[in-house]
């Protein structure tokens, strides 16, 4: 089990005390899941204009996830940044997450995702649709349901919820629009020979190469960055709309270099942090800053999305969407 | 649960078989045909193993899948597609990855054997399916026994090709499972460590029985007199036959896999396909310029393998040695120590780990340091080594150690004569098994690398994590092929020896 | 049904291990190969056996070629047994299975029982079939290599030293056993022995090999009374030597009282006295020759006494040229 | 620096291969084990090189104790040679590093090269020190094993059969080897052999065993011509058996012609003559045995003929119970 707070927050506390104080503190170290080239290219900008020397560690969610639970007697990094909402929920949960509401341009950031305590920062996202191969796909759907027809059949991959937090995400959040009746959809979608494939890339890539034909809840940065590079591939947001998938940041408690963490959160909101984003083909987490290669916020239509209920639901729901696919 | 559990022992099982059924006659092919004097085909039956498997897998995937490479070559075959996405098909691709594992094993046990056992068979007028029924498979039992244990552990124990495939085609085993509850929130290593205790008890059964054949069927098998190997084995016909079937398993374990690979990894664009105007080396230009990234990746990879394989090397001769025949109950206590680490899935172990060596009260600051890694993998390789060491040490005549006392020889002197020479082809053969398992492990490296820091398999991973698929695969060539160069050569100074047996 | 070995040779990466030979084998017969260590008797069994190809030659039983240029039957299809000079018993098997294994490999099924206890009574192992090779003496393990080669009845049996390390008696007992399925049962026997008078008791014929050629073959009497070649006659039985280094004569036959008409006598000193269990090997030095002579005799005999000896001179044997 | 063996004795899981036994090995001289196959002897010898532990008794050489209840000095440092019934070479040495290896391996540094080349010329394998074992016919195996035992001149050397392999020639020059190292070097040597010719003409002492008893030790002679048990009368020699089953005399004390005083005479027929190469073995029938007696007669005699046998009175050699 994850322990109690309580303890939790003792070991943290009491290995602080057993380890000498850094002399110059100018060291950071901060764990992050994807993209990497946007995490290298933030870093970079970080340490050059700060001076700090910044350690990463580069995962999924899951694997830092899983480190940081390996290391939580005795922790390391000092912020993190994940992938899904959900788990920086939890982490404040626990109890394991440093609160930073002075944060600079904080109140800038998208209200739904981030902490009104400060304890996390969505400071990107990306939004989920329905990427298709060009060469195989001439008129490419509109609505979900739209994967249901026997034309499609067998040719469709879904990202399996329980590797991926995005396609978690996408599905908790349809069925906090829709309520149970959601389920109707993904039943519809195993009638229809729906694959449960792997993470993201690996529910991706098949429609790269042309083995399958669309993703659903395909993640969108991934899906322009192939389209960028000119692969056969696009994606559409039906109209019924769909989920954003947030990007938290979040310091963590036991942090022992707290200003520099501070210094790094204010540095990802601030505008040429974000402007990164932006190049990267996600969806900036600040609302005031506009994406230029890609569809903006504006232009997809969205789910009602509870994100408490579906922090709370997520791992009955993959339970149960996973035995409903296998 | 159980019918993931029982998938996971069925898979286990039937990986057994694959890899059996590949591995033993080429074993048989490479001691008794003058294929055996290419000793480089040695390192290339090992380009399977040293191929992560999940790179494997994907090489499969994207050869046979719909739109794959088999179909853009020759569009009437894609039938076989349908037929491959199946629990054969998974077991097939497992087993071509495992099988260099038993084939290094049988074959220094089938050197062993020597001629004069099986030729006393043939006078008797034996015909060889009865020969090998009644005389070589019971002399290849203990070291058989070894090898397919590992073969299990590892199979249970492993992630790669049951998340590319397994997935794919439904099929579940334990491993995914247990994946589920460490990398994703909430994180609870208290269900995944029972959940791994189950296939813990799985392996140490497999454990138990192994050892229970090893002990009555190991016997003295280099013995005290010069053993004349006949010259009249694989003669003619038989030499085309062993010829047809290297050449088959290197299309199908190498050939077929590394052509997706290769194909992948020199594509301008995926999405297009096998063509002429698709093709690309800017891949590997930006792998190999100097300094970069991934260079780094590489000669990481190579000196981390390198350290970590040489120490387990020593540990595990030591262990092998000291197990001995596992006479006593102390010897079997530490056979079966020496197992433990492999029989649960690496992530699970790799946790363990992290929690002891980050603990607090830990005097020895070894987190997060290059020594947490190479520690990582001997723990989690010594095995290997002490199997085919063992797999060695057990078969020598003990009048051979004897006559060294005998002479006045210190038992540090005939360690240093007689044991060590008779097993260096057993340690060799240990020491290339956990080279190459090391130059490619990930599932350790991604939890346990200091941040900052990555080894040739972690920047592959990080590739496919990101998409750059064709990057990750030109990654994946070179450092195989790095391995393989680096093993042909260590062969080419080893292998002066000029005496047969072992 | 003879075996015929025609023009078979043999070299190990550059070491001539057999020179090209011409041989017959007669079947029903007892053959016995003679020659010092090293000399090629193994590798001649070997490449008769079928383990080992020949480089130049052919071997045929009768009609049916074994082994040519062109062609090879496998070991296992020649129907022969044999006693290898290392066992090579099989350590996994019991000494009753690895008597059995020849009956089991050709598909016999019944009265397996009977046949291995019988071969092991045959050899004194009774009540040891359930032990295992390495349980049991050197002697032990060869009457193991010995039963297991016979029990078959193969039609040829190749025989590589197959009594070295029994004791004389039970030597004996074995070597009845021999003539008994040579004689009685038909079988032919290839035979390599270093013990000569397990040669000359046996054998219907003798082939001597020396440095992988055969030297001479015949009888044993033949080779033994004539040989043809120094060295055979060095190398079978004692031989005492003339001053020309071409003539020879055997020590028994030289006799201490005068006998009959036309004996050749000369004068010895006795230079060595010793004894061999039955008779005492007396050396002596004569002017007749450069080494001294051997002779037996029935006492002991001071050293240095002066003597006179006999001996009738159609003993004496001319050699060839070496 | 006598070897002496106190009531030591071995069995392998309910096997008793060795009963407690005593002996005396005495330094500088030569002492032969004669026994059946599977009586002890190997068991005897690795009890002495401390390759196994005694179940009970203690070895002791001069006043250091090599094994006793309490104690066991290991092998490496008892500072014997020995030659392995089957050989126990290395196979990943050449046969110069195989017998280099005692003189290595006791640290001597100088004249390595001398000491190897001689002990290799004096087994005749001059010009095979880089071959490997298995490059070597049987006879020059145990040849090597022959020269590894000896090259480092060690105090007491053990040799288990070491020249059943060879040919009579060369068997007699090994033989001429090591007595000129016992006589003239001092070494002890403990011999286990099954040539009773080599053992009577070699031994200073001879251990008769049997069945993991020792049955007599004496002079050679002494075990010849006095034998004090059947066994040992019937296992050493050819013996000749009176009626009442307790009287013996050897087969070469009859004779064919009445000579000197008190001689018994038997009537006996010819009932079979052999040949064994210096002259003919014949067995005789007569009232007076169970069993045909055994002589030999150096001229063909031809079966069924009926001849008078005289014999010594005091070559009749009344044997106690068994
Ligand atoms: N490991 C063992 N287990 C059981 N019995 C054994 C074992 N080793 C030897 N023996 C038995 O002990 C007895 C004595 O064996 P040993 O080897 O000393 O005989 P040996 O006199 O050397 O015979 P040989 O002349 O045939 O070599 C034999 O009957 C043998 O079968
Ligand atoms: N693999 C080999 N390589 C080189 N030389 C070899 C090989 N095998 C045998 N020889 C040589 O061939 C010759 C004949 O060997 P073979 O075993 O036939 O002798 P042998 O007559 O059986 O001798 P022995 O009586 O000692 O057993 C020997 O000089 C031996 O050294
Ligand atoms: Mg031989
Ligand atoms: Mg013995």
């Amino acid at each position: 089990g994850c322990g109690s707070n309580k303890a939790a927050e003792d070991t943290a506390a009491a290995a602080g005390e057993g380890k000498p104080a850094e002399t110059a503190d100018k060291t950071l170290t901060v764990y992050t899941a994807g993209p990497e080239g946007l995490a290298n290219n933030l870093i970079k900008e970080f340490e050059s204009q700060s001076g700090i020397k910044v350690e990463t560690f580069q995962g999924t969610t899951g694997k830092i996830l899983a480190r940081l639970e390996a290391e939580k007697s005795n922790p390391v990094a000092d912020v993190v940044i994940l992938a899904s909402l959900p788990s920086a929920q939890g982490l404040k949960k626990e109890g394991l997450t440093l609160a930073y509401p002075e944060a600079k341009n904080a109140d800038k950031l998208n209200k739904d995702w981030s902490d009104p305590e400060g304890n996390y920062f969505s400071t990107s996202a990306s939004a989920l649709g329905i990427a298709y191969n060009t060469k195989l796909v001439t008129t490419p759907p509109t609505s979900w349901s739209d994967l249901a027809k026997p034309e499609y059949k067998d040719q469709i991959n879904i990202p399996d919820p329980s590797l991926s937090g995005s396609a978690l995400d996408f599905i908790t959040g349809y069925l906090s629009d829709k309520g149970d009746g959601g389920w109707s959809l993904f039943e519809s979608y195993k009638a229809n020979g729906v694959a449960m494939a792997g993470a993201n890339q690996e529910a991706l890539d098949p429609v790269i190469t042309g083995a399958k034909s669309m993703v659903a809840g395909a993640v969108d940065y991934m899906t322009y960055k192939a389209k960028a590079k000119g692969e056969p591939i696009d994606i559409v947001y039906p109209q019924e709309g769909t989920v954003i998938s947030p990007r938290p940041a979040a310091i963590l408690k036991s942090t022992k270099h707290e200003e520099n963490a501070k210094a790094f959160i204010d540095y990802l909101l601030s505008d040429s942090a974000q402007k990164l984003v932006s190049d990267a083909a996600l969806l900036p987490g600040r609302t005031d800053v506009k994406a230029e290669n890609r569809a903006n916020l504006g232009d997809i239509p969205l789910l009602k999305t509870d994100w408490t209920w579906m922090g709370e639901h997520g791992s009955e729901v993959t339970d149960k969407f996973t035995k409903l696919l296998k | 649960m159980m019918v993931v559990l029982l998938s996971s022992i069925w898979l286990g099982v039937c990986v057994i078989l694959g890899t059996t059924v590949i591995a033993l006659p080429l074993a048989w092919v490479m001691v008794n045909t003058r294929f055996g004097r290419w000793r480089w085909l040695e390192i290339v039956f090992l380009i399977p193993f040293m191929t992560p498997p999940y790179i494997g897998s994907m090489g499969w995937i994207l050869f046979m899948q719909k739109n794959g490479y088999l179909e853009q070559l020759a569009p009437g075959l894609s039938g076989l597609g349908g037929a491959f996405f199946s629990f054969g098909g998974m077991v097939a691709i497992m087993s071509l990855h495992l099988y260099p594992f038993l084939y290094l094993l049988l074959r220094g046990a089938l050197e062993r054997i020597g001629g004069n056992m099986e030729e006393a068979a043939a006078v008797m007028g034996a015909p060889f399916t009865y020969r090998f029924r009644r005389v070589i498979a019971p002399l290849l039992l203990s070291a058989f026994g070894m090898g397919a244990m590992l073969i299990f552990v590892k199979t249970i124990a492993e992630f790669g090709t049951p998340v590319t495939f397994g997935k794919r085609i439904g099929y579940e085993v334990m491993t995914s499972e247990i994946h589920k509850y460490i990398s994703s929130w909430p994180i609870d290593f208290g269900k995944a460590t029972s959940l791994s205790s189950v296939l813990l008890a799985s392996c140490l059964l497999v454990w138990y029985v192994q050892s229970v054949v090893n002990r009555k069927y190991t016997f003295g098998l280099v013995g005290g007199k010069g053993v004349r190997r006949s010259s009249m084995r694989g003669t003619g016909w038989l030499q085309w036959v062993a010829g047809i079937y290297v050449v088959l398993l290197l299309v199908v374990s190498i050939g077929i896999p590394y052509f997706s690979v290769v194909a992948a990894s020199t594509m301008k664009l995926r999405g297009i396909g096998l063509a002429w105007n698709n093709f690309t080396l800017d891949f590997y230009k930006e792998l190999l310029r100097w300094n970069s990234p991934s260079m780094k990746a590489l000669m990481n990879s190579l000196w981390l393998s390198l350290a970590a394989s040489t120490i387990a090397l020593i540990l595990g001769t030591w262990f092998a040695v000291a197990i001995g025949r596992s006479k006593t109950r102390g010897q079997r206590t530490i056979d079966l120590l020496s197992l433990l680490p492999n029989t649960v899935p690496g992530i699970v172990f790799v946790v363990g780990l992290i929690l002891l060596w980050n603990s607090p009260w830990m005097p020895v600051p070894l987190y997060n340091t290059y020594g947490m890694v190479i520690l990582t993998y001997v723990v989690l390789f010594v095995p290997y080594t002490v199997q085919y060491v063992k797999s060695a040490f057990t078969q020598i005549d003990p009048k051979l150690f004897q006559a060294g006392q005998v002479f006045g020889a210190k038992p540090v002197y005939v360690f240093r004569r007689v044991l060590l020479p008779l097993i260096v082809p057993g340690m060799l053969a240990g020491w290339m098994m956990t080279f190459t398992i090391a130059s490619r492990e990930l599932v350790g490296s991604l939890l346990i690398l200091p941040p900052s820091m990555q080894t040739s398999a972690t920047y592959i991973y990080a590739q496919f994590e990101q998409g750059q698929v064709s990057l990750g695969m030109a990654m994946a060539v070179i450092s195989v092929g790095l391995t393989t160069l680096l093993l042909v050569l260590l062969e080419a100074a080893g292998s002066k020896r000029k005496w047969a047996a072992p | 049904m003879d075996l015929k070995i025609r023009g078979v040779g043999k070299s190990f990466g550059g070491n001539v291990a057999l020179h090209p030979t011409d041989l017959m084998i007669r079947h029903g017969k007892f053959t016995t190969l003679l020659g010092p260590s090293g000399c090629g008797k193994t590798t001649l069994l070997r490449l008769v056996a079928g383990l080992e190809r020949p480089d130049t030659g052919s071997i045929s039983v009768g009609e049916d070629i074994l082994s040519s240029e062109s062609k090879a039957v496998p070991p296992e299809r020649r129907g022969f047994g044999m006693v290898f000079q290392d066992f090579a018993l099989w350590p996994h098997m019991t000494v009753f299975e690895n008597v059995a294994f020849g009956l089991r490999a050709t598909g016999r099924k019944e009265g397996i029982r009977d046949k291995v206890m019988e071969a092991l009574d045959k050899v004194k192992l009774t009540g040891m079939e359930l032990r295992y090779p390495h349980q049991l003496s050197g002697g032990q393990q060869q009457r193991v290599a010995f039963a297991r080669a016979v029990v078959t009845r193969p039609r040829l049996v190749l025989f590589d030293e197959p009594l070295s390390a029994l004791d004389a008696v039970l030597r004996d007992e074995m070597r009845l056993e021999m003539m008994y399925l040579v004689r009685e049962m038909g079988l032919t026997a290839l035979y390599v022995t270093h013990d000569q008078v397990e040669a000359m008791s046996m054998s219907d014929e003798v082939i001597v090999m020396h440095g992988g050629k055969v030297l001479q073959k015949g009888a044993p009497e033949e080779i033994y009374n004539q040989p043809q070649h120094p060295f055979v006659a060095r190398f079978i039985g004692k031989s005492n030597w003339l001053a020309d280094g071409r003539s020879m004569f055997r020590p028994e036959q030289i006799r201490f009282e005068p006998g009959g008409q036309e004996t050749l006598s000369f004068t010895a000193v006795v230079a060595q006295v010793s004894y061999v269990g039955d008779r005492y090997e007396v050396r002596l030095k004569s002017d007749e020759a450069a080494e001294p002579w051997l002779a037996y005799y029935p006492r002991r005999m001071s050293e240095g006494t002066e003597v006179t000896i006999y001996l009738p001179p159609q003993c004496i044997q001319r050699l060839n040229e070496n």
